[in-house]
C-alpha cells in the first residue's frame, strides 16, 4: 500500500520549478491557456460578489484562492466528459466551457442556471454535500458499460469527506472499476469547521486506502501539478484503471458564501498571506519569459468585457416565467398538477 | 422472438413480478437490475430468481449493502443511458436513501427543466403480516407519495404486479413500485405471457356497489374485500376500489364512487397520522363534500411505531375493524 | 444565580431561540448543543452565538458534516445521560439523518419498553421566502409529524420559541423543532428572561372570530393574520389558530374553533399532497363533519419541488391567495 | 502508518500455540471459561434453529462458527461497559449476561426480548445495517463525558461497512476519541454476497487508516486471538486512548438466518469443511492437559439443561400484552393515541 502522501508540487510558492523532469512539458502555450482560464474566472468571481453587494444576485459562493485546482482539473477533461460540481465550482464548469450568463442565472435563484450548455455534461451544482458523488460514480460507470472511453469527475471539499455518500461513492467507484476521478478540494474549511475537527486523519487522500483506491495529495494552487496529476488520473480511467482519488490542498481566500463572516473564525488578515495561485503562475511565467504584459492587459480585459457582457444579458433576461415552477416535475404532467398550475395562473388572470 | 398471443400462465404476485422483469430485460437493453443479493441469490423474496444466469452478471448486479450508493449510483446510470430497476430489500430500509430520492431522483427534472430525467424504478416489499424481525414490516408509502416528481404504484394482484411493473419501467419518471409481502405468494391468478402495461394512474373498482365506498391497496385490497363480503349479508352493498397507483390519485374514479354512495372508508396499513388516507379524504372533501352522508373513515394502522410481530395483528387493519368502520359509516 | 423576575427583553425569534438555549444549558448540565457551525460561528443564522464562548467548546460542540452521524451519536448520548440539542443547519439537509430519526430516534423508547428514552432536540430551520439557494427551502414537517414517537414544534414568534423550546429540551421524549428562517428577523417582541414553557400539544387561539377559522404555523400564521384583516373589511370575522405543536395535535382547541365557524381554511409552504393539512383535515372529518357548512379549504405550496428562488413567490401561499380561499369557502 | 495487516492468532487450525509469548496467559480456567460460554451459545443457537424449524420460534438468524468471535470480545468487557449488537450477536449478549428466557422472546417478536437485564447496557439488536455504529460512539463519549473509564463496543459485519453509518461513527469516533470498540465479525458474506463483491479493499482494518485509527486484523475463531486484542484495544479506550477497529475473520456455518438458503450462492459443503472454533479450542485444551472428559460433559448437559429450560419459561411466558402496542411510544402518551388506544380495545371488549 502507498501509505506516505506528501504534497506533490511542480511550482513551488514563487513560481520556481520543484519538479524538473516536467520542466519540458511548461510551456508558454499551456501557461497562457492556464493564465487565461485562471483570471476569467476570477473576473467571474469578483463581479459576482460585487453584484451580490449590490443587491443583483443573491447569497453566492466565491472560490477566489481555488483557481489553480479548478482550472487545473477542468482544463484537462475531454468534451465529452461529465462534471459533477458544487456551488463552489462554478471555476471549474466554466473553464470546461459552461455559459456564463446562465452561471449568473444560477446565482440569481433561476432554473435556467442548472441547465448546462449544448452538449456538455454538466449536473446542476450538488447542494446537499457530497450527493453528487455517487451520480458522478454511476455515470462513469454507464460509459464503461457503453464501453466509451470517457470519465466523470465528482468535485466536493473537505468537508464533504465525512458524509455518508462520500464513503458509499468511494466504495461503488472502487467495486465497480468506475472510470471516475473523485477530486477533492481540500480548501481547510468546511464554512466555519477547520480540517482538523472535520477528520482525525492527517490527509484526505490517505482515505482512499479504504477502498483500495489510487490516490495523490497535490498543492491545490499549483496550477501544473493540478493538471498533470488530472491528466494522469483521466489516463488511468480512459485505460480502464478505475478510479483516483486526488485531493487538492488549497485555500479559500474569502467567505464561504457572502452570506458568511469568516473573521468569526478566522484571521482573514493572515489568510491573505497565502501565496495567490495566479501569483504563483505570474511569477513562473514571468521568470520562464512567458508573461507579456501587454499580452496579459489585453487578456484581462477581454475578460472584464465579456463578464460584463454576461452580466447585461443576465439582467435582460427574460422574467421567470411561472410554468416553469410546474412543467418540468414530471416528462407529463398528472392532472392534478395540471389542475393546480390553471386554477393558480386563472385566479392570477392568465 | 415471436411470443404466442393469449397464453396464461398461474403466477403469484412475486412471479409475475419476475416475468415483468424477465420481460423488460429482454426487451430493453438499457434495463439494469441492480440490489442487496438480486444475482445468485435471486433475491431474498426470490423475485429475481434466474435472471442473472439468464442476463448476466453485467445487467444483474449484486451491489455491496448501500442504498444510498445504490440509488445515488442508478441516478449517474439513469442520466446516462440506463434504466436502473433497483431492489431496495425492504421498505424499511429505504430510509439510508431517502436524501438521494428526496433531493435528486425525484427533483432532477425539474432542476434541468427536462433535459436529464430519471427513469428508475425501485423496487421494494413492504408491510407487516409475515411475523418478519423488526423494521421488515414498515408500510410508509406516505414518505414517497408526498414527494413532488415521483410516482408510487402498488398492485395487488399477479396481474396487475406485472402489467403495473412493466408500465412502471417504461415510465420516463422514476416510480417506487411496493410491493406487499404478504401478497407475494397469497394467490395465483392467469397471467399472460406476453407484455402488456397499466396505466399509471389509474384506480381499479374491482367490486360495484351502492352504500359505501372502499379504498385500498396492496395487502388491504384483500381486507377490504373480506369486509366488503361480510357486509353485503348484513345489506350493504360495498363498492371496493384497489387504488393500484399511489401518487398521482385517480381523482375521477374515486370521486365518481363517492358521489355515487356517499360514504367511504379508506383501509391502509400505515399509521393514520400522515397516513395516505388523508390525502384521499382531502380528496374526497375537494371533490364529493356536498355527497358526503358521514364523514369518511379511515381504519388504519395505529400512530405507533409498527410493532414486533407478536403484536403485528392487532396493528394491521382486519376485516372485523373494516366492517365495525363501515357500519357506523352507514349507521351515522 | 436570582433571575429578575418580569424583566422582559425585545427579541427577535432567533435572539429568543439562543435566549432558550442559554437558559437550559445554565441550569441542566447535561444539555450540549451539536452542529455544524455552532461553535465559533455560532451558526449560520447565529442562533448558537456567544454560547461556545459562555459554555465552552466541550458543550458546544462543531461536529463533522454529517447529519447522521450528529443524529447517530447524540442517540448514544442520550440515552446515557445527555440532552444532545441539535442543530440541523437547514431542515433540507436532515434528510441524510432520516434513518437515524425514522428508525432509532423515534423508536427506540418503543422498542426498550421505557428502558431507554431519547431525551433530543433537533432544531432546524425551514421554509422559504428568503431567497436561499436551492434545497435551503424545504419545509417537510409532514415527514416528521408522520413518525410515530417524535414531536414536532413550530413557533411563530419570539415568545412562542423561547418557551417551546425549553418544554421541548425539558420533554422526555424526541423533539423535532422548525424554526421559521422568513420569521427569525421579522420583528421583535418582549419576552421575559426568565425561564418558562409553553405546553407542547397545545394550539393558540391568536384571533377569535366567527365565520372561518385559519389554521397556521411558523411563517404562515402572519400570511393568515394579514388575510384575516383583509378578509373584516369584506365583513368576514376570521378566527386565527397558530398551531404551535405540530404533533401531537390540539383537537380541542381545533374542532371547538371548526364547530364554531363551520369553516376552516389550513395554510402552509409544504406540497398539498401529503401535508399536514390533511391530517388537519382529517381531525376535522373526524370531529366535526355535522358543522361542516363548506369543504375544508387548503392553501399550500404547489405538487412541485421548492422551486429556486426566482419562482419561489409563487410556490408560497400569499395573504391574497388565503383571502381567496376563505371567499370561496363562505360563498360556498 | 501501520499498513500491514497480517491475520494475527494464538492458535493455529489445530490449536497449537504460534504466538509463545502468550503461552503463560493461556491458563486452565480462561480456557475453560471461554470453552463454557462458547458451549453455552452453540446449544442456544442449534436449539433456537429447531425451534424455528417447528415453528416454535419466528425467523430465526444463527451464529454457528462465529462463536469464538463473540465470546473472545465479549468475555473481555466489564459489566458496565455498554454493548450494541445486531440480530446475529446474542452469542456476545449472552455471554456479557444477557437474560436467555428474554433472547429466545426476541425470536418470537415478543419486544420484552429487546429490554436487557438489570443493570446490564445492551441496546436492542440493530437490524438496520450500521445504525448502531454511531449510536456505540455517542455512549462511550458520553462516558468519557463523565470521566469513567467504561466503554462501549459496536458489533457489526463485513457488509456493514459498505453503509454511510459505518463511515460517520467511525468519523466521529476518530475526531472525538470515544472510547468505543469497533468490532467487525467479517465472516465473509452479506447474505450472499461475498466480500469481494462487497469492497474492493484487501482487508477491514485497512479502513481504519482513512481515520487515523488503530486497528487489527485477527482470527476470529481463535477465541484467545479475540480476548486479548480486544483486551488491549478496551485498555487503549479505558486510559484515554480511544477507539481501536477489530477485524475479526471469521465464518458462519449456516444459513444467514433461517429464511436463507446458503445452498443458492456458496457450496455448503465445502463452507463445513472449515474449522470449528469450538473444536480448535478443544484440541488445545486436550494438548495442554486441560480438557477432563467428565467435567466437559457435565458442562455440556448443564448448558442443555439451561436451554431447554429457557425454552419452557419462554413458552410459559404470558401471552402479549396488546397494551404495549402503545404505551411506549411515548413517556406520556398523547390524548389522540390515548383514544386510539380505548377506541380499540373497546371494541375488542377490553
Ligand atoms: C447535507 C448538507 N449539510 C449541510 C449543508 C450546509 N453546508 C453548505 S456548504 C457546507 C460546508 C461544506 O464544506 P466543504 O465540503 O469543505 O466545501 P467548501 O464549502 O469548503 O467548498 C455546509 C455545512 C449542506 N449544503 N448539505
Ligand atoms: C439498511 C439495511 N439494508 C438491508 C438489510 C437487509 N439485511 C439484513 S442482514 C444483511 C447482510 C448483513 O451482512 P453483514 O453486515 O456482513 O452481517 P452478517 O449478516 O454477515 O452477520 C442484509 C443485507 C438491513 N437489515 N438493513
Ligand atoms: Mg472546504
Ligand atoms: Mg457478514
Amino acid at each position: 500500500m502507498e501509505t506516505e502522501f506528501p504534497i506533490y508540487r511542480i511550482l513551488d510558492d514563487a513560481g520556481q520549478v520543484t519538479d524538473t523532469s516536467k520542466t519540458d512539458l511548461l510551456t508558454k502555450d499551456l501557461s497562457l491557456a492556464l493564465f487565461t482560464h485562471m483570471n476569467r474566472i476570477r473576473t467571474f468571481d469578483r463581479k459576482a460578489i460585487n453584484l451580490q453587494r449590490q443587491g443583483r444576485l443573491g447569497t453566492y459562493a466565491p472560490f477566489e484562492g481555488q483557481e489553480a485546482a479548478q482550472v487545473g482539473s477542468a482544463y484537462a477533461l475531454q468534451d465529452k466528459d461529465w462534471v459533477f460540481p458544487t456551488y463552489r465550482d462554478h471555476g471549474a464548469t466554466l473553464t470546461f466551457g459552461a455559459d456564463m450568463v446562465r452561471t449568473f442565472l444560477y446565482w440569481n435563484g433561476r432554473v435556467e442556471g442548472c441547465v448546462a450548455t449544448d452538449e456538455l455534461h454538466i449536473f446542476p451544482p450538488a447542494v446537499p454535500i457530497a450527493t453528487q458523488i455517487p451520480h458522478a460514480v454511476g455515470a462513469a460507470w454507464a460509459e464503461k458499460r457503453k464501453g466509451s472511453t470517457q470519465v466523470a469527475v465528482a468535485y466536493f471539499g473537505d468537508g464533504a469527506t465525512s458524509e455518508g455518500d462520500f464513503h458509499e461513492g468511494m466504495n461503488f467507484a472502487s467495486v465497480f472499476q468506475a472510470p471516475v476521478i473523485l477530486f477533492n478540494q481540500n480548501n481547510g474549511y468546511a464554512i466555519s469547521v477547520p480540517i482538523q475537527k472535520q477528520m482525525h486523519s492527517e490527509t484526505i487522500a490517505q482515505k482512499a486506502l479504504a477502498y483500495g483506491m489510487p490516490s495523490v495529495r497535490i498543492d491545490g494552487n499549483d496550477v501544473f501539478a493540478v493538471y498533470f496529476t488530472m491528466q494522469k488520473a483521466l489516463e488511468r480511467a480512459r485505460s480502464g484503471g478505475g478510479p483516483t482519488l486526488i485531493e487538492a490542498v488549497t485555500w479559500r481566500f474569502g467567505a464561504h458564501t457572502t452570506a458568511d463572516d469568516p473573521s468569526k473564525y478566522r484571521d482573514q488578515e493572515r489568510s491573505r498571506d497565502r501565496v495567490d495561485p495566479l501569483e504563483r503562475l505570474e511569477a513562473f511565467m514571468k521568470e520562464q519569459g512567458f508573461y507579456d504584459e501587454q499580452e496579459i492587459e489585453t487578456i484581462r480585459s477581454r475578460h472584464q468585457e465579456e463578464v460584463e457582457a454576461a452580466v447585461k444579458t443576465m439582467e435582460s433576461f427574460p422574467p421567470p416565467d411561472v410554468n416553469d415552477l410546474f412543467d418540468h416535475t414530471f416528462a407529463t404532467l398528472p392532472d392534478d398538477l395540471v389542475r393546480q398550475k390553471t386554477d393558480y395562473l386563472t385566479a392570477r388572470g392568465n | 422472438m415471436a411470443t404466442p398471443i393469449n397464453r396464461q400462465t398461474e403466477m403469484t404476485l412475486v412471479q409475475a413480478v419476475t416475468d415483468a422483469l424477465r420481460t423488460k430485460l429482454t426487451d430493453d437493453e438499457t434495463t439494469l437490475v441492480l440490489g442487496e443479493d438480486v444475482g445468485k441469490n435471486g433475491g431474498v423474496f426470490r423475485a429475481t430468481d434466474g435472471l442473472q444466469e439468464e442476463f448476466g452478471e453485467d445487467r444483474i448486479i449484486d451491489t455491496p449493502l448501500s442504498e444510498a450508493g445504490i440509488v445515488g449510483t442508478s441516478i449517474g446510470l439513469a442520466v446516462n443511458g440506463f434504466k436502473p430497476i433497483v431492489e431496495i430489500q425492504f421498505l424499511g430500509f429505504i430510509y439510508p436513501a431517502y436524501e438521494q430520492i428526496m433531493t435528486h431522483v425525484s427533483r432532477i427534472r425539474m432542476r434541468t427543466m427536462g433535459r436529464y430525467g430519471v427513469p428508475m424504478v425501485i423496487r421494494a416489499p413492504y408491510g407487516a403480516g409475515i411475523r418478519a424481525p423488526e423494521i421488515h414490516s414498515d408500510s410508509t408509502e406516505a414518505l414517497f407519495t408526498s414527494m413532488p416528481g415521483l410516482k408510487v404504484v402498488c398492485p395487488s394482484t399477479p396481474y396487475d404486479a406485472k402489467g403495473l411493473l412493466i408500465a412502471a419501467i417504461e415510465d420516463p419518471d422514476p416510480v417506487l413500485f411496493l410491493e406487499s409481502m404478504r401478497s407475494y405468494r397469497a394467490f395465483k391468478e392467469p397471467v399472460p405471457s406476453e407484455a402488456y402495461t397499466i396505466e399509471i394512474g389509474k384506480a381499479n373498482c374491482i367490486t360495484e356497489g351502492q352504500d359505501v365506498t372502499l379504498i385500498a391497496w396492496g395487502a388491504m385490497v384483500q381486507v377490504a374485500q373480506k369486509a366488503a363480503t361480510e357486509a353485503a349479508t348484513r345489506g350493504i352493498s360495498c363498492e371496493v376500489i384497489d387504488l393500484r397507483t399511489l401518487y398521482p390519485l385517480d381523482r375521477e374514479t374515486i370521486s365518481a364512487s363517492v358521489q355515487k354512495t356517499g360514504r367511504a372508508v379508506i383501509i391502509h396499513e400505515a399509521q393514520a397520522t400522515g397516513g395516505l388516507g388523508n390525502d384521499l379524504l382531502a380528496l374526497i372533501n375537494d371533490t364529493s363534500f356536498l355527497y358526503l352522508r358521514a364523514p369518511v373513515a379511515r381504519v388504519t394502522g395505529f400512530d405507533v411505531p409498527v410493532p414486533l410481530f407478536a403484536l403485528e395483528d392487532h396493528y394491521i387493519p382486519t376485516p372485523t375493524r373494516v366492517l365495525e368502520a363501515i357500519q357506523r359509516t352507514v349507521d351515522f
